[in-house]
């Protein structure tokens, strides 16, 4: 460091005259940092070799997806598009075949939405429920509920598929879209009401105990007092859900029917029918066009998860 | 009214036959509502049995012939055709008469045989052999002194695709071709394991070794994608059943010109009759379940059975329609078919069980060198002495 | 366990028998309180020793696991908190942060239905006597500490009940607005008259608020007194070390007597024992502990009588109005207050004298007052 | 004290009543769904059923079977050193990008959001992605051959020896953004005056970290390792996507061979029983530690 | 701004035209601060002041936007935390929970590298100093506050540095602890002599500890003198009415003359201003405020001298050894102190005078004192 260039005019002013500072010569003020010290380099090097790692496979699904056949076949995954076509997208959405049905995705996002929107709604309501009961009106046995619920988060969905067909063909609702809801409630559960309950517990029990001087029952307090005091933590579920149900494939396909297949079964279907070649471009486009939502509810509320995380999710 | 139909027909060829179905029964006045599953049999059936047994069952569902579907059947959840199968006299007309037995249980019939498949066909790219200057091969032997030729000229002897029970399947071929119809017979359908730890067998396994060797670095996972490199003449040649044939079709390409067919791999021309069937689960709906009747009898006609084989390159259960369209390769099934010359299939002898066992070895073998061809014949013997 | 059974006709808070596990944890035990109509009780002790457990006993928050509770002669042992006639404020403040304080003081109204009318006059009542209708429009987070503890003041205020609990409501406040809002209490108090249960472990709050103070540890009542007993006649040892700040001094040794007088002896050294108000005969040999407060030892130009020692200063503490001598006699290290103008150098000599009539003995085993 | 009448404690089944009927879907979950549909799994474990269930007990002949089989046992090792690295990896990388996001930079956003978005889609996606990547003929190794290393090869899907990695290259990148995020909020957590203490005491910060801060997030390690745990053993969806349990079956796990087994072998006995090894491993490890954190510990 | 530039060669610590800003936020701005060798520094300030701020420069944990610091005459501003020669002790105690005591003490030690006899020396010195052996071997989480905040201290003794930064050391401790550690932290000081700055918003921290007390104001500092001049001679209201519990009370009026006394004159009621010690002339008709502390106002038999006024009792608030009486007077409420055993009924009637020598004026606009 020339420290002739760090030290202001200021300084050689007080040599002078008394009146003019306290200061003696050497350092004063923040230290002079340069933009590229060791750190600095180590720092955002590492940050942006993992960015590179993360970017490279959107990169990736983006480029593809705008190159015609032919190019893929010759150029390199990472080359840029020489020609650029929106071909594959509109292929992706509207005329990729499964069988007889030549409509692509369009159908299976209308689905998806009418899928996801009620099994989001139902299942948090029912997880916040229950995170609220455990919070803070235990009963006798809850916590064995509790931590059979929480064991439940380790079991493969698979094995459980033939006892939840069996469930539902019981109660009727195999086949229907209350079944589904049900279904994407059951296994969102155990995750849901850990946040949720973590969330509560985290909240100061006096003002749970002020409402209930207050003579505020079970469901006033749940939603006059704790519902919006828990928007952190409703966004986070909201997202974890969403995402979590939007991308499902395996209930997806298990309980419903072809016309209300969501839209993860149609992007299988479509990349697993391969006509001839495999359209590597089709196969992109559709599956950015699946991911589309997820990702835009990733993007626009990504710090809102990360505070709702902090909020809550991660206390023990 | 409308029929929902699940299959996993959804390759090119595939499809193209499929819509000759639906086109035959819309014609009915009927409507038929595709639920196609991508993903070959094993990504399909799950879903169909879960919805058969959730009690919301589509209207008609493929299977293949067999012993997939039978304790459906045995549960009651098959609609019984017996009557339909008087009426129009199926047992006359279908043919051979295994396929019509396999769909019947306790002597009622439970599903309609939609065509025969067969495994057993070497599928040779004409133009791979040029490139490499050798003459395309007649037999498997000439096949096998080939492939250096082949792999010299960068082109993969064998392309065998990574799914499970192409590799499978490709071993039950090897044993018809080199162990022989008997050999074949004793194995799977009787399940003798000392002839599976034979010195027959072995030779198979050799054979097999051979074919692992000359498919290294196909690295595609489809069927077709595999069926793709022969058209495209990056790889030698594929064992595939019939069904290859409508990818073949579908490029534009001519049996004897751009590509050969060699059936029993040209060492032994038999041919096994595997094939799809349609079950029909019981409904409540009574319109429905009269329109199934519709889709059952129409899946039989003459006409649609023509129409959708020719698409779908497979053989018709008819005996009596008139193949005047059928291609070279085609006719040469027919033939053989018409000398008799078939063996059961291994769908109709094995369980699923035994068969995903098999898939097991099979796949595990082909990708992995480090496994030999005698290690790999004692688990193959471990499996048919447990086989049911 | 200390009120006789006459007390109980004109009481407004008794519990009889209170018992109060959590799980194998014994908080409460055996626990008899009555509270007289309009009384200012405090609940003074240490943290954790079961004042908020009583407390939310009492309000109903908690399930006692053996006792009753009676309010105003109704056994409301198993009543909601709603139906006990109560009002309590809490430390945290634990206002609603999402509604105003208008809605925060009318929200318990609006949930029991009372007319819109009622909920007005009320809500205006309260914060009149409180002073915060400029607050009315605001939510919490718009408040200083002081106003959200007169919200919540007024919360409990606006539900027109008979007895108020309060728990440790000026903990979270600064010194300043601790003492401030003290008056404000004891002039609610004043005005309303009604029974007020008041837990905190600062003794300045107590001494100051209460009518009788009940002094705690591990879930016992220690003592149940007006202030002035408990300041100057502590039941034992642990309500002497209690209360006082700076603490009181004790010097352990033993009684004796020296030419007929009854003294205390400690390390060779003899305190005579004149003036000390006994409630059993002072027999020599007995070990006990002397405590005196800062205030009751006199020296130098304080001193009015009564035997004279000499000690050294150890520490000066100088507090403002006050200075805290630190000063070492006869082993033991004592502290005395003086005036703050009045300083001494470290390692000067100083007389002390003790005010036996303020002091007490404790016996060394029991640590009872004798 | 007699004196007073003494209303008898109200009947216990009643107190809380909100609180339970409110809590219903929960316990029917809890016993039904997981606790009915585990007994369900454990007890067709022992009958030979085939496509449908049915109650022919067979004794422990399916697990005899089930550990005979080379499959079952490479499916086992897939997972033990995919769940190994999986776990090491992740909690590694996702602490060190907290760690690095932490240091006050600038554009924290964008590269939270960068870390993050994987995390948004399926692992199906994720499973088709990466195969294009790491194909030999189109991905990374065609590139770099293009560029003159013709003999260089990275080809982990078509490999058997390191096909596991390739997988566990897409779950750590679909997957540490959470886990990032996960330990940001934790480090965030943590009392400014502990850093302040150690650089008065002169500690490295790599030591801060090491010795210091690390072990004070544990309750954020807790929660982030039953988050990639029971991902882990759940494994499925990416692999399928990815290698379908291949080459061979050189990719195979657990959960594949329970559903191959159940729906495709249409031998349910066999995929009940290797089943009820899962559920046992999980429970071994899990249940003693659910209990602890969540069942004996009061509020809070 | 306090010190002249003489004092500079003997001072420890040296703050030259400090200024800090966060963003647009500026928290200090020019602030100068000498402090001396051995000397026990408070800076007293209410919350957000910029106590903190202001000791975490001193430290090197926040660079300052402009200024220098000195420590023993060596410019630090550009030094590392670990190299300035300085130990702290945080509020939250800030140990490491993972270690025990003893790695605690000596983690610091051991990474620098010192010699492991070195180490055990330190180590078992400061735990002797702060008898802390027993615990070496536990974990912060099996101690209790008080312990920890030992511990914490102990930390910055092992370091053997010349200065101790104190943030806010006793805040998180009990009443009765809080005054403990107090007695312990200055005879500390007494045994080592070495500077110490001290953070705190508790006035009889201040008091009782410092040599100096410097007493902050949102980044400003308003007063920098001992704790006697403070208390007696604050230089402006806020600093008089920051210091002193009870508050000093605070009369607004006018300076008047009667009769050729100053006087002060109030609501009609006038006091005269006898022996007030006034920095300049008292020119009859300035509006000022006349503040008196509540011991500093004498009733009924400890009036000495001075004007008699009458007032009424509003509210008693006994503390144990004193009492504290609010009486109305003149549109006034003023508290006053007396001794504890004296009591007045509420509205008695009681005669007060003001020592005016104790008293203070202040500019109604200013706010200084005059
Ligand atoms: N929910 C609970 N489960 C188990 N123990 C508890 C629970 N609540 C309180 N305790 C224990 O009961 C005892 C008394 O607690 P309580 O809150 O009544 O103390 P306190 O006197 O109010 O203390 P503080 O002054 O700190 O508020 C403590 O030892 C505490 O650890
Ligand atoms: N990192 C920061 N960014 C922005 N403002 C800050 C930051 N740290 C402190 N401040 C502000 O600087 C001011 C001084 O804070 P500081 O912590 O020094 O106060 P303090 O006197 O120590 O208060 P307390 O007694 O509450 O500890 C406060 O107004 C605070 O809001
Ligand atoms: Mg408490
Ligand atoms: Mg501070």
């Amino acid at each position: 460091m020339d420290k002739s260039l760090t030290m202001p005019a200021i300084s050689v002013a007080a040599g002078s005259g008394q009146a003019g500072s306290r200061l003696k010569a050497g350092p004063q003020g923040k230290r002079p940092r340069k933009t590229l010290s060791s750190r600095n380099i180590i720092v955002y090097g590492a940050l942006g070799l993992a960015a590179l790692y993360y970017l490279v496979p959107l990169y990736v699904m983006v480029v593809t997806s705008l190159k015609g056949m032919p190019e893929i076949r010759l150029g390199n995954i990472f080359s840029p598009p020489m020609e650029i076509t929106f071909e594959p997208w509109v292929k992706a959405w509207a005329q990729a075949c499964t069988g007889l049905n030549c409509d692509g995705l369009s159908r299976g996002f209308w689905n998806s939405v009418r899928i996801t929107v009620p099994s989001v709604i139902v299942s948090i309501a029912i997880a916040s429920v229950n995170g609220y009961a455990l919070a803070n009106w235990r009963f006798k046995g809850s916590e064995i509920f509790f931590t059979i619920l929480i064991v439940g988060a380790f079991i493969p969905y698979q094995v459980m598929i033939y006892p939840i067909v069996i469930v539902l063909r019981e109660m009727g609702l195999y086949g229907s879209l209350y079944g589904l809801i049900l279904v994407h409630s059951i296994f969102g559960m155990p995750i849901q009401t850990l946040l949720f309950r973590n969330y509560f517990v985290s909240l100061p029990e006096e003002l749970f105990k002020a409402a209930r001087i207050d003579g505020a029952g079970f469901w006033q307090i749940y939603f006059r007092i704790m519902l919006p005091m828990s928007l952190p933590i409703f966004v986070v579920s909201m997202i974890l859900q969403t995402t979590g149900i939007w991308n499902d494939f395996l209930f997806g396909v298990v309980f419903t029917r072809p016309d209300t297949y969501p839209m993860t079964v149609q992007l299988n279907n479509i990349v697993n029918s391969v006509q001839g070649v495999k359209e590597y471009n089709v196969n992109m486009a559709a599956t950015l066009l699946t991911g589309a939502v997820p990702l835009i509810v990733y993007f626009v509320s990504g710090r809102l998860f990360v505070r709702g995380i902090a909020a809550g999710a991660v206390k023990g | 009214t409308d029929l929902e139909v699940t299959h996993w027909w959804t390759s090119g060829g595939e499809a193209a036959a499929v819509a000759e179905l639906a086109k035959a029964f819309n014609a009915t006045g009927n409507k038929w509502v595709d639920g196609a599953i991508a993903g070959s049999g094993g990504t399909a059936r799950p879903i169909m049995i879960s919805r058969i047994t959730g009690g919301d069952p589509m209207a008609a569902t493929q299977f293949n012939h067999g012993r997939q579907a039978e304790e459906l059947v045995q549960a009651g959840l098959m609609r019984d055709f017996t009557d339909l199968a008087k009426k129009e006299g199926w047992d006359k007309i279908v043919r051979p008469a295994g396929l019509l037995k396999s769909c019947t249980f306790e002597g009622k019939i439970y599903c309609v045989p939609l065509n025969i498949h067969s495994w057993q066909w070497l599928w040779l790219s004409n133009d791979a052999f040029k490139k490499a200057g050798v003459a395309v091969p007649k037999n498997w032997d000439e096949y096998v002194a080939a492939a250096p030729a082949l792999e010299k000229a960068g082109i993969v002897p064998l392309a065998v695709g990574g799914q499970a029970w192409q590799s499978t399947g490709l071993f039950s071929v090897l044993t018809v071709a080199i162990g022989g119809k008997e050999i074949y017979q004793k194995v799977y359908g009787d399940k003798d394991a000392k002839v599976a730890a034979g010195p027959e067998m072995a030779k198979v396994f050799k054979a097999a070794d051979d074919a692992r060797k000359m498919s290294k670095g196909t690295n595609v996972q489809d069927w077709n994608q595999a069926t793709n490199m022969v058209i495209t003449g990056k790889a030698g040649g594929q064992i595939m059943g019939d069904w290859a044939q409508g990818e073949f079709q579908l490029a534009g390409k001519k049996a004897g010109v751009d590509y050969t067919c060699l059936p029993g791999l040209g060492v032994n021309e038999v041919i096994s009759t595997a094939g799809d069937a349609f079950y029909f689960p019981v409904l409540k709906d009574a319109a429905k379940t009269k329109a199934q009747e519709a889709l059952a009898s129409s899946l039989l006609d003459a006409k649609t059975q023509v129409a959708f084989n020719l698409k779908k390159g497979s053989l018709p259960v008819r005996g009596d329609v008139d193949l005047a369209a059928a291609n070279d390769c085609m006719k040469k099934g027919l033939e053989i078919l018409a000398k008799g010359n078939v063996v059961t299939s291994t769908d109709q002898l094995i369980t699923q069980d035994t068969q995903k066992q098999l898939e097991d070895l099979m796949s595990q073998f082909f990708a992995n060198t480090s496994i030999t061809a005698e290690e790999a014949q004692k688990r193959f013997v471990a499996i048919f002495s447990k086989a049911g | 366990m200390l009120n006789n059974v006459s007390a109980r006709a004109q009481s407004s808070v008794s519990i009889r028998e209170l018992s109060l596990s959590f799980g194998s944890v014994k908080v409460l035990e055996n626990l008899n309180l009555d509270i007289h109509d309009g009384e200012f009780l405090v609940l003074l002790g240490s943290s954790g020793c079961g004042k908020s457990t009583l407390l939310n006993c009492i309000a109903g928050l908690l399930e006692p696991t053996e006792g009753q509770i009676f309010i105003k002669d109704k056994n409301v042992t198993w009543e909601e908190p709603k139906d006990r006639g109560i009002g309590m404020v809490f430390q945290s403040y634990a206002l609603y942060p999402q509604m105003t304080v208008e809605k925060n003081l009318s929200f318990g109204l609006r949930v029991a239905k009372i007319p819109k009318a009622e909920i007005d006059r009320r809500v205006a009542r309260a914060s009149g006597i409180l002073q915060i209708e400029p607050l009315l429009k605001r939510k919490p987070s718009e408040l200083s500490g002081g106003q959200r503890q007169r919200v919540a003041i007024g919360r409990a205020l606006v539900r027109d009940v008979d007895v108020f609990l309060f728990d440790e409501p000026l903990s979270n406040l600064d010194a300043k607005l601790r003492s401030e809002l003290r008056v404000e209490i004891k002039r609610l108090h004043q005005a309303l008259k009604n029974t007020m249960i008041y837990v905190t472990h600062d003794q300045i709050e107590a001494l100051t608020l209460a009518d009788r103070i009940a002094i705690m540890k591990s879930g016992v009542i220690q003592q149940l007194d007006d202030p002035v007993t408990i300041y100057n006649k502590p039941k034992n040892r642990f309500v002497a070390a209690f209360i006082g700040s700076p603490a009181m001094n004790f010097l352990t040794g033993e009684l004796a007597e020296e030419g007929g007088r009854a003294v205390f002896r400690t390390n060779g050294v003899s305190f005579a024992l004149d003036g000390y108000d006994a409630s059993e005969p002072l027999k020599p040999g007995r070990k006990v502990t002397l405590g005196a407060r800062p205030e009751h030892i006199k020296v130098d130009g304080d001193i009015t009588g009564g035997e004279v020692h000499e000690a050294i200063v150890d520490i000066e503490e100088p507090m403002g109005a006050d200075n805290l001598l630190w000063l070492k006699h006869a082993g033991h290290v004592m502290s005395v207050r003086i005036g703050g103008a009045r300083r001494y150098a470290v390692g000067a000599k100083v007389r002390l004298a003790f005010d036996m009539t303020m002091a007490s003995l404790f016996d060394a085993e029991t640590e009872e007052r004798i | 004290m007699a004196a007073h009448t003494q209303p008898g404690r109200p009947n216990q089944l009643f107190r809380n009543l909100n609180s339970k009927i409110a809590s219903i879907p929960m316990m029917l979950t809890a016993v039904v769904i997981f606790l009915g549909g585990t007994i369900w799994t454990v007890v067709y474990s022992f009958t030979n059923s085939k496509l449908l269930p049915r109650l022919s007990f067979v004794g422990l002949e399916q697990y005899e079977r089930l550990w005979d089989t080379p499959r079952w046992i490479v499916s086992i090792q897939n997972l033990a050193t995919y769940g190994c690295l999986s776990l090491i990896f992740s909690l590694t990388i996702g602490f060190l990008l907290a760690a690095l996001m932490d240091q006050k930079i600038r554009f924290e956003n964008t590269f939270r959001t960068i870390f993050l978005y994987p995390f948004a889609l399926s692992f199906i996606v994720t499973g088709l992605v990466w195969q294009w990547i790491l194909n030999p003929e189109f991905g990374v190794q065609s590139v770099v051959r293009s560029l003159g290393w013709t003999s260089f090869t990275f080809d982990p899907l078509y490999n058997s020896d390191i096909v596991i990695y390739g997988i566990l290259i897409a779950a750590l990148w679909q997957g540490t953004g959470l886990v990032m995020c996960l330990m940001l909020a934790g480090l965030r957590g943590i009392d400014e005056d502990i850093w302040k203490a150690a650089r008065v005491d002169g500690i490295p910060m790599w030591k801060t970290y090491l010795f210091i801060i690390i072990p004070m997030m544990r309750p954020v390690f807790v929660t982030t390792l039953v988050i990639i745990a029971s991902g882990i053993v759940r494994i499925y969806d990416l692999v399928v996507a990815q290698t379908s349990g291949g080459p061979g079956i050189a990719s195979d796990v657990p959960a594949k061979y329970v559903y191959d087994y159940m729906f495709f072998a249409q031998n349910l006995g066999q995929g009940f029983a290797a089943s009820t090894m899962m559920l046992l491993a999980v429970a071994i490890i899990i249940v003693p530690w659910a209990y602890l954190e969540f069942g004996g510990r009061k509020r809070g």
